[in-house]
């Protein structure tokens, strides 16, 4: 068995210091909360998908939309971040995210490289625009030097790898120290929990370059953080209802509404309605709205599909070059510079990215406080309002108040959490992992559930899910979830902290297949070949999905608040 | 794939290594950092960023080639 | 994925790194008594090598990803059957 | 640049030492002509009859009857149809019964059910079964056997890397020496040359687990050498655009699907195909011969998955299949099922398409084997009108062999040493090796993967087009480019598969310049711009060929 080299107490955890796991920990350490920890599997001045940077801020600002914000709402709800979301959230997050966005300026953050509010991207034409362009560059060494200015404690290498709760409330955390080679245990006792680890991806086959893990359009590092709030029983929703990045081709990399120009079939015609010339306000948005455009070009043969900025003025490339380091893209732009692929005279293909769980997960109040007392979430992995930076940053504030707030009126957890149950035994597993001489790779787990994924839970327009694809998806998951078990080998801190991450992903691809089974009717892209229409009845409603303390799983519909 | 360090310009100071965002490096101690793990890098380029001496220099596997055609070939 | 050499059954006769059918084993008998798999994920799970050794030294570990899909037959039977 | 070793000479080279290979070797032999066999691993366990295969493709008028040509249909109608010139088909099978006997006389054991061969497997119910069943375990020991036996000599760990011309003829051909960890050329000098490397594999994201090249049925080992090498020097191919398919288990990609005795059923027990609703070692379900996108259709309507279920096949039944996959080959799955506890009497395997690979697609050879090239023949799977499997790499090697070995004793050699196309492609190659870092050579394959996977897919769910083979070759081209200035291998071994990864990308564009000629749908080729086959295109075949850099096409007639 792995030795532990510490036990900790704490007021409120955090568990990942990406966006929303660094503004949570500010917010509770100003509200009071004495013992504040942020748990980073990396480093928080380069970690999650906001490493190098983020250009869209999802913000309403009354100086430039006026005093009304529902039209500013609408246009946000028919973004891409606004599938399936519960709509009192989204206009709380929009009435109360020009705060943060002055908060972040104050910082250091630089919010207005124009000099004035400018909102650009990913907007309909004669519609309000709803993302604040900003330059993030900075954003993660700013906010790293915020929380060390509130006292909060932040342990780098250190991955959250399982949650435990008693008498129903959260009481402590399981991380792996991984800063050497050899890993031991951590243990954290605390009443409050918040978990921002990101978007899931790895579930699915690679879109671009099949099983190649790693080259996705966010942080891959982030891989199943909602299953932490799930194996303690913490509602999820939305997770049936696929979601799909798009962008360059065969690298994908996020940040396709930074680029400025038209998308263009091969004999030059306009992919889609919205725009002709290039529009620096309003990009080309037909990626965003036709999901599946780069892909049906591909299946009907009139493809590919080019993203063409050769007709823009040499100002507004000069533009949308440095909104790219603002984006985070610079490994993009040196690859382009190294192989004279130049915006203005080349064209470059976009492809559709396989699915990922982004803005699926935890169900959650205002506060990010999700169906287990104690337990907090805020960021991509909220199911029914993450999806984005602006919605992480402002969410993981709201919850670390509510965190601090919660964690002063509740007495001190008694008991040693060594022995709780759900810990033992996962220490037990991950330690078998370590002492195993042969054996499998976590690489061969990880692409074999991405196999299982593809064939069995894919999504629209062209693969479909049915009873018989699913039920036979979840008979192979547990079979391979056993073997896994039984085979899995690791050499030293860093392949244990995959391993875990795909013990996550596992339980990531149970709940995607047990809910859509439940979803009996086709909506977006997740395609039931036995139920091919889309059920009026279902159109407010969320599907929240519970795995209790026995293990035996319960799904119950809920309506979407408005 | 990996980031591709400089042994020549490359003062040891580790920064690379603790950054890194995926975890990659593993350094013994004043020697040159390895990539242990190069099929993870994800290309975002703090490495090359943070370097204090601009030792690192980045390189993209084949198979994430960007495609691209001459845009004049879109209008006739 | 690779070969797995037991290392108390191997007598170091190499036949294994001779026949391999896609060359994955490396042998150097100034490094290591037991040949060594350099392109584990090159093996094309031939069972060459397991056939040829003549010390029945070496098993083939089939990664989790080509796990072999299967389910219990009488789920197959048709419903009226059931 | 990489050193060169003494150069060899011999009357007639064998580029592959595979079942084509080792049989035109004893052929060639036979007829009184120094034989060189140059195998990239080692005979005794290379290609994809390594561990074994089971079934034999052959006419035999004791079974048959008189008439070659009721065989010569249902050859045509069986999964190694249709694309043949039937002249070559014909001669294959009045001369694959006198294969059979050498192949039982050496020591292969062609009648392992009794005192006569037993005809098994890919057959039709009520219709004349024409692959005959044997025990192939140990066919590659008895053929290397047998060929040094009669003389040959056999160069392991030698893969052929590029043919060499002298005036319009072959001269012989680049090898490079894999045997150290630091590769070196060896040049042989050669008055004829007999291609047999095999199918082409690797072409195609692997179906069962994209992103691991060497998931395959077929010998992943074998990429396209024969196709690539004949391209570069001008040789005329024929049939590369028209997909090929396997299927088998999945996830794990093992040819040998008919050694299984089973039914195919859907998950609610229905029966997939309309064949057979019990399987018998004589007559199995031959749905998957047949409707070869069966397990993709099932996926992708949401009927599947679709499964063969062998519970109902009978003990004696269940024992002789299990000999059968030993004769296959398949005994790495024979023992992962044991170890796994997965047992066909109880438990129903899920079946997949597999990807599309090159076999019986590539050059175009004559009745005796020569192709377009003077001096160059060709047997086996990289065959393109012609194709049997290992029946027709044996017997076509055979003829090969034969014709090769006569006629060498006329003509005498030419020059190699000072040939500028070799120092070329020397210092290429060496290139590749000189470079301390950069790019490892399995990256360029999977590129290549991507790109012929979304510009040049096979039918029936995936559609090709001008647009997207025109965008293809454009990306194999720039692909090419970022290769050659990036890989950095860092030993022989890399360095061959560097090589074989090329080859790849020729095979690739060969593939996508055929298939933008041929403007029409037919077979797994479906264009989206052409979704009619021409009736005119029926009895034609379409060669493509390079000449001083140009890529030529021309439609001929089919030979009957």
């Amino acid at each position: 068995m792995l030795s532990i080299s510490r036990t900790l107490e704490a007021d409120v955890v955090i568990v990942g210091g990406g966006i929303g796991g660094p503004m949570a920990a500010i917010a509770a350490s100003e509200a009071g909360a004495k013992r504040v920890l942020v748990l980073e599997k990396c480093h928080v001045r380069r970690s999650g998908s906001g490493a190098t940077g983020n250009d869209h801020f999802s913000c309403y600002c009354p100086e430039v939309h006026g005093s009304d914000v529902e039209p500013v709402l609408n246009a946000l709800m028919n973004s891409l971040v606004g599938q399936a979301k519960d709509v009192d959230l989204m206009r709380l997050h929009l009435l109360e995210s020009f705060d943060i966005v002055k908060k972040w300026e104050e910082w250091g953050i630089n919010m207005r490289p124009l000099g004035h509010w400018n909102f650009e991207g990913h907007a309909l034409p004669g519609k309000p625009r709803a993302f604040l362009k900003f330059d993030g560059r900075k954003q993660k060494a700013v906010l790293a030097e915020q929380m060390k200015k509130h006292g909060v404690t932040v342990l780098n290498h250190h991955p959250v790898v399982e949650l435990a709760k008693e008498n129903g409330r959260v009481c402590g955390v399981l991380a792996i120290d991984a800063t050497k080679t050899e890993p031991s245990f951590v243990l954290v006792k605390t009443p409050c929990v918040i978990l921002s680890t990101g978007l899931t991806h790895r579930l699915y086959v690679n879109g671009s370059t099949p099983n190649y893990l790693f080259n996705t359009a966010h942080c891959p590092n982030n891989a199943g953080g909602q299953a932490l709030g799930w194996r303690i029983g913490a509602s999820m929703v939305n997770m049936e209802i696929p979601y799909t990045h798009a962008g360059t081709k065969y690298i994908q990399r996020a940040g396709k509404a930074t680029w400025i120009g038209v998308y263009r079939y091969p004999d030059g015609r306009p992919l889609g309605p919205f725009v002709t010339k290039p529009d620096p306000e309003y990009g080309d948005v037909t990626s965003d709205i036709w999901n599946s455009a780069f892909i049906d070009v591909m299946q009907n043969g009139r493809g590919p599909a080019y993203l063409d900025c050769s007709e823009n003025t040499p100002e507004t490339l000069a533009y949308m070059r440095k909104a790219m380091f603002d984006e985070g893209l610079s490994a993009l732009i040196a690859y382009m510079d190294d192989k004279g692929i130049d915006p203005a005279k080349h064209a470059v293909e976009f492809t559709r990215f396989e699915p990922i769980l982004h803005g699926r997960g935890l169900d959650v109040d205002k506060d990010g406080l999700t169906s287990v007392p104690g337990l907090y979430a805020a960021g991509d992995m909220v199911g029914n309002a993450g999806c984005g930076l602006g919605l992480a940053a402002w969410m993981g504030w709201r919850a670390g108040r509510a965190a601090a707030a919660s964690a002063a009126l509740v007495p001190e957890a008694a008991g040693n959490l060594a022995d709780h149950p759900v810990i033992r035994a996962k220490m037990e597993l991950l330690s078998s992992f370590m002492e195993r001489t042969e054996g499998a790779s976590w690489q061969e787990a990880n692409i074999a559930l991405t196999q299982i994924m593809s064939d069995y839970a894919n999504v629209g327009p062209y693969k479909v899910r049915s009873e018989s694809l699913l039920n036979t998806g979840l008979t192979y998951l547990a079979q391979l979830r056993e073997e896994t078990k039984n085979n899995l080998k690791t050499s030293c801190s860093h392949t244990l902290m995959r391993a875990a991450e795909v013990l996550d992903l596992f339980d990531c691809a149970e709940c995607i297949m047990r809910s859509a089974l439940e979803r009996k009717e086709t909506r977006g892209s997740h395609k039931r070949s036995d139920f091919t229409f889309t059920n009026p009845l279902l159109a407010e409603k969320m599907l929240d999905i519970t795995r209790k303390d026995d293990g035996t799983i319960v799904t119950s519909w809920r309506n979407t608040r408005v | 794939m990996p980031p591709f360090i400089h042994a020549d310009r490359c003062t040891h100071c580790g920064m690379c290594a603790t950054i890194c965002p995926m975890n990659l490096f593993k350094q013994e101690k004043g020697q040159v950092p390895q990539v242990a793990y190069p099929e993870e890098c994800w290309h975002c380029n703090a490495c090359v960023l943070d370097c204090p001496v601009k030792a690192v220099e980045l390189r993209l596997p084949l198979n994430y080639m960007v495609l691209h055609v001459d845009a004049d070939t879109l209008h006739e | 994925m690779p070969p797995i050499i037991d290392r108390n059954k191997c007598v170091g006769c190499g036949t294994c790194v001779d026949i391999c059918n896609s060359n994955i084993f490396v042998f150097d008998r100034s490094v290591d008594t037991v040949p060594r798999v350099k392109f584990p994920d090159e093996c094309w799970h031939c069972d060459s090598c397991v056939i040829d050794c003549p010390k029945g030294a070496v098993t083939l570990r089939i990664p989790l990803a080509y796990m072999l899909l299967h389910v219990d037959a009488d789920t197959l039977k048709p419903r009226e059957a059931k | 640049m990489l050193k060169f070793n003494d150069p060899i000479s011999t009357d007639v080279l064998i580029v592959g030492g595979g079942i084509g290979g080792l049989c035109a070797a004893i052929a060639s032999a036979r007829a009184g002509a120094s034989t060189l066999v140059a195998e990239k691993a080692d005979t005794r366990r290379s290609g994809s009859g390594a561990t074994g295969n089971d079934h034999f493709t052959c006419y035999y008028p004791k079974a048959h009857g008189e008439n070659v040509d009721v065989i010569l249909k249902e050859l045509l109608n069986s999964l190694l149809g249709p694309w043949h010139d039937a002249k070559l088909s014909r001669r294959f099978l009045l001369e694959s019964i006198h294969m059979v006997d050498r192949w039982h006389e050496w020591g292969i054991n062609m009648k392992p059910f009794g005192d006569d061969y037993e005809f098994m497997g890919h057959a039709f119910p009520g219709r004349p079964r024409i692959f005959l069943k044997y025990d192939g375990h140990n066919q590659k020991q008895v053929l290397t056997r047998q060929a040094k036996k009669e003389g040959v000599k056999i160069l392991n760990h030698h893969p052929v890397i590029d043919l060499v011309k002298a005036d319009g003829e072959i001269a012989g051909a680049l090898t490079l020496d894999v045997t150290g960890d630091v590769p070196s050329f060896t040049l042989i000098r050669a008055k004829k040359v007999i291609l047999s490397t095999g199918t082409a594999n690797r072409l195609y994201p692997a179906a069962g687990s994209p992103g691991w090249p060497f998931n395959t049925a077929f010998c992943p080992s074998c990429a396209g050498a024969a196709q690539a090498q004949a391209w570069r020097i001008g040789a005329k191919m024929v049939n590369m655009e028209l997909p090929n398919r396997h299927a088998g288990p999945k996830f794990f990609a093992r040819a040998g699907k008919s050694t299984w005795i089973g039914v195919y059923k859907y998950p609610d027990g229905k029966l997939l195909g309309p064949f057979v609703d019990k399987a018998t070692r004589y007559v199995g379900d031959i749905t998957c011969d047949v409707w070869n996108s069966a397990y993709t259709d099932v996926l992708l309507n949401g009927s599947g998955p679709a499964y063969i279920d062998c519970t109902k096949t009978g003990p004696e039944d269940l024992a002789f299949m299990k000999e059968g996959m030993i004769s296959e080959g398949l005994t790495a799955l024979v023992d992962y099922m044991e170890r796994t506890g997965l047992d066909v009497s109880r438990h129903a395997v899920e079946f997949m398409q597999y990807e599309p690979h090159l076999i019986g697609r590539g050059l175009e050879i004559d009745i005796d084997g020569q192709t377009s090239v003077p001096g160059l023949y060709a047997a086996g799977d990289m065959v393109g009108n012609f194709r049997a499997d290992i029946a027709g790499a044996a017997v076509y090697g055979w003829i090969a062999g034969g014709h090769a070995g006569t006629a060498a004793s006329s003509c005498g050699f030419k020059d190699v040493e000072h040939s500028p196309w070799v120092e070329e492609r020397a210092a290429l190659y060496s290139s590749l090796f000189e470079r301390d870092h950069g790019a490892a050579w399995k990256e360029a394959n999977l590129a290549l993967q991507q790109i012929m996977d979304s510009y040049a897919a096979a039918g029936p769910h995936r559609l090709r087009s001008a647009t997207l083979l025109t965008a293809g070759l454009k990306y194999m081209a720039d692909l090419r480019k970022n290769a050659l200035s990036e890989i950095a291998v860092p030993d022989a071994h890399s360095l061959m598969r560097a090589i074989e990864t090329l080859d790849l990308m020729d095979n690739g564009e060969i593939i996508m310049h055929a298939a933008l000629e041929r403007k029409e749908t037919r077979g797994m080729h479906m264009r989206s711009d052409y979704t009619f086959t021409n009736p005119l295109l029926a009895d034609k075949f379409l060669n493509v060929w390079q000449e001083d850099g140009r890529v030529c096409k021309q439609w001929r007639q089919r030979w009957n």
